[in-house]
């Protein structure tokens, strides 16, 4: 199944969640956020929101800004 | 004769009482502090250190692999409060999407509220502003919109219900200072929520300028961040913003054409 | 968060070492009081109290029954330094005979310097000026001249040997704040003697604006003890000459005509 | 003998000194100089400077100014 | 030596040429006139006489028995075009409805548009004038809208396809000039139709400066109808229009910091 | 519509009779040109046809071999007034001199009198410059004093028989405008000779400014003779003058914090 | 019937015109415009426009502005 | 004789006069003017004006300035 994370095209087995391509990425435990096809997923839904093919995921993190 | 900083008798004591309400939010500090320009997270902590600001900017960006330390940590270390920005973007839509991930990634719901009109001038788009700032205000959040300096806008976006109107002196890290002081005064006469300057401040006396006007508040960025020596900036800012907010309570007195003697005429000797 | 004013760490010692020198004598406060317009000696103890000022001025003239409490022993109490001024005088020759007499009444051979020209605007009058300025460094006084912003006048009255110039920003007691920026750069730019802005400061920010542009320190009187809170008012200049002159050694931002983002642009989200 | 004492004509007898004029005054201690004919005497002199007809006396002190 | 006025070489024949066009059509006077104020009649007539203007404001009011003269007769008289604004409207609608009615009444799609955001400053609703712009454009109106100096909204008011762009230098009738010259410059920068200052023209200098930062004409009513001598104000401004469009177009020198001799240093006597 | 320039009807004629007088000579045209930096003796001759000047400042160097073309024949034939200069004088003593030898060479007894503080700057040096000037007044010459914007300094020049003094608004070929309008106000409403705004102007807004303060005339030289286009904003500078002057005589509107309307508000419709 | 003329109440018998209100206004030949209840009535449209009870009509002309 | 012209070294027969050194320089015929030893000399004593030795000669002409 192929999604674009961050813009970048990756693959993955079906089903996979949102929590499994959190997995593949180093991330800070604090001052994340992740959305999925233009809309934000809790952290708590995360172990269980499967992603479909297709699906633009977008994960953020915290930078130095205005 | 010890030099300002180091007495706090009352006159210190007047200041710690005078405070400002955001969102039934207490602050003691005026300065608001921007994130961005930092070199590096050091220079960031003792920016903060030496700014006094209770309240400071963060944003959201992609995740990249190579980024070091972090700045959450070093945020929550210092004590203060986030205020997430939606910098950077350009519709309604995405700024309010901006918004709500904010609200996830730094369990606030306060927003500093960007949408921008474009990349050259960074300047707000008023009818866009207005539209997230509603849809924000109706989904929970304490907004505090970057507008432009229309004091009819800054209206508008007050009946809306948004928390604070921040009005810009110049463009985004112009360091121009205060373009149209005049349009910041009628901001202020009219509003019911505190005004904060944000975006232009150079230096110092910008930021007094601006409390003088009736300012409630000061946000600096690039001002602290990008100076040569960025924790002395801040110093200088934050002392900047009390010394204007004092003058403004202090009650200056009036512009005139000619001069006053400050020495009496009377007695002057005939030799 | 303590308030910018309460707390004393490393940058407070930095300011502690930060003095300038008038003849030969080190001054720790840049703000220097003039005694003018305080409607009592217990408003007057309070402005100086509250403007950290070491150095302030007084007069002479003819005396009143009337009087009613020393002056002097009020400036004593404050332990602060008298400069007598010459105020009043509308030729070379009366300032120096006043200048005279007041190092006979004060005991001391500092002087602010006043040659007037015309008693509707205060301004001083250049060539009796520079005469008077040149007979008293002859008779070993040392000698602060107010001067117009002439940068060529200025350098005059330091050839002729002035401990330091004291250019106006605007007429005395006019509060227009400075009206020629420009002119005050030139003679920061090439003074060798310390350049101490005097007259026309309203409020906290022109005090701040005076000190960017890198002027030594700046006299107040009736910004301070006309103001309708004479005591905050002290307070206020005083932090705006401490943030100008830190702004000044912090190096600001350039100006930009167009705006620089301080949120980067990298990593921007496409939803 | 006539004089001149901050500006109001004053009488004294012949060979008055300034000292004697300022203790016609109630002066403060501190913060006074004199002139006479628009020459400054010096506090040490004043006991013996005798003043002579129609000398102009000026007696100053400390106000807030400037 | 003839004065200014009374020759038309070469230099005359350049500024006839010097035409600008609004919706297909070429104006050759960069002064719009304003006829609100004037005390009679006879005052309009003379000041448009002095003006040169070839195009002049209109509104529209309830009828009232009591009205003397005809003012559409004294405009046509003059040979001018007429251009109705939407003076008072305070929604999209009525200034819409406004628009349609003049429409109407002066046999012209050309209008001023304005919708106003309050009483006491007069200031445009920026939105609700995007929204009125925008509706009127479609129903085949030649739009010229009065707005503030917002770039962005300047910028989306020509995407919409508005003929020009009317920003104001201050308030209405507040003869306060150019506030913010760099806003000014910035919407002349990115706009692709004509900018024409209007509203806080104070006097002749105002207009001329308006011209330099590039804009195509300039509007004045107050300015000239209730100078003392609108005649002659009215010649003076349109002097000042013409004086900053030729500055303009002739290139000025820059500004330096300091001093660049007009008087060459070669060749300096030694006596 | 005729453009502003091709109309000569009673405005103009009213403009011709708004002379002003120096030393006894009625001048018609209040610019005066300076002749310093035009690129060839042709461009002058369009300079100063196109500005209208009928005062026009020489210099005196020594002879150079190589001169090409005789600047006096030119000047002749332009039928214009020589005013000689003493630029590049630091001392009273060379001013003078240059002074007796301009009036042997131009066969004229009015000199534009300069004695310049330093190279950097080109400030005129107020003591010698009055020293000279008096020197000079008494030796029956025309005096028109270069003098910076020091009310007082003024007063002492026509005290001692200058017959209009020439305060500059910024440094000489800097075109950094008025730096402080409110000095100029104040020197016009002393004065009792003509005031001529000399050096520091850049553009035709500047001169129309000046002249609104109450300046009698403008002198330029770099402001015209260096622009890309000479000849153009020669005419620029010169309908900025006029357009100054008569807004001066036609009596401005005053400044207001709020907007007044200029379309009446009763009778408007309730749709 | 009873119409708003400008905010006017005024009574018209049954069926009246736009034409029919306006000759009871002295009106200029030019610069005049009418709405009828926020509607543009086109001058060509006034003879033949009937009133219905409690219209809003605003007549409209050109005044000194802007 | 040396004489100094314009701040050149210049050598002339004992006796020279102004007019004499003039005759060597091409001058335009109207605005020159002539300073000896920071005196001027009138137009009218060029002829006569003998130089003397070491005598300090300025000629000057017109230029564009001011």
């Amino acid at each position: 199944m192929n999604v674009l994370v961050n813009g970048e095209p990756t693959e993955l087995e079906h089903g996979a969640t949102v929590e499994a391509v959190l997995a593949s990425l180093e991330l800070p435990d604090r001052g994340v956020a992740v959305a999925v096809d233009a809309e934000v997923v809790p952290r708590g839904e995360w172990p269980a929101h499967e992603l479909s093919e297709g699906a633009r995921v977008e994960v953020l993190r915290a930078i130095q800004g205005g | 004769m010890a030099p300002a900083i180091s007495d706090d008798e009352a006159p210190a004591e007047a200041v710690d009482q005078d405070t400002f309400t955001i969102g039934g939010r207490e602050l003691t500090s005026r300065l608001l502090l921007g994130t961005g320009g930092f070199r590096s997270l050091e220079a960031l902590a003792a920016g903060i250190e030496a700014s006094g600001a209770e309240l400071v900017t963060v944003a959201l960006r992609r995740i990249d692999p190579g980024a070091r330390g972090s700045l959450v940590d070093v945020l929550a270390a210092a004590g203060v409060r986030l205020l997430p920005n939606t910098a950077g973007c350009f519709t309604a839509r995405d700024a309010v999407l901006t918004a709500k991930l904010a609200r996830e990634a730094f369990e606030t719901d306060w927003v500093k509220l960007e949408v921008i009109g474009d990349e050259h001038t960074l300047l707000p788009d008023a009818p866009a502003l207005l539209e997230a700032a509603e849809e924000l205000v109706d989904g929970g959040f304490t907004v505090l919109p970057y507008t432009n300096d229309d004091p009819i806008l800054a209206r508008r976006l007050e009946d809306v219900g948004c928390a604070a109107v921040m009005p810009l002196g110049s463009p985004i890290g112009s360091g121009q200072g205060l373009l149209n002081p005049y349009n910041l005064r009628l901001i202020r006469e009219h509003a019911g929520v505190p005004v904060i300057l944000d975006a232009g401040v150079g230096t110092a006396s910008d930021a007094a300028l601006a409390m003088e006007l009736g300012c409630d508040a000061v946000l600096c960025a690039s001002a602290i961040s990008r100076a040569e020596d960025p924790a002395t900036m801040a110093r200088a800012i934050r002392l900047g913003v009390e010394a204007g907010r004092l003058a403004f309570r202090a009650g200056r007195i009036p512009r005139r054409l000619y001069a006053q003697a400050s020495t009496p005429e009377e007695g002057r000797s005939e030799f």
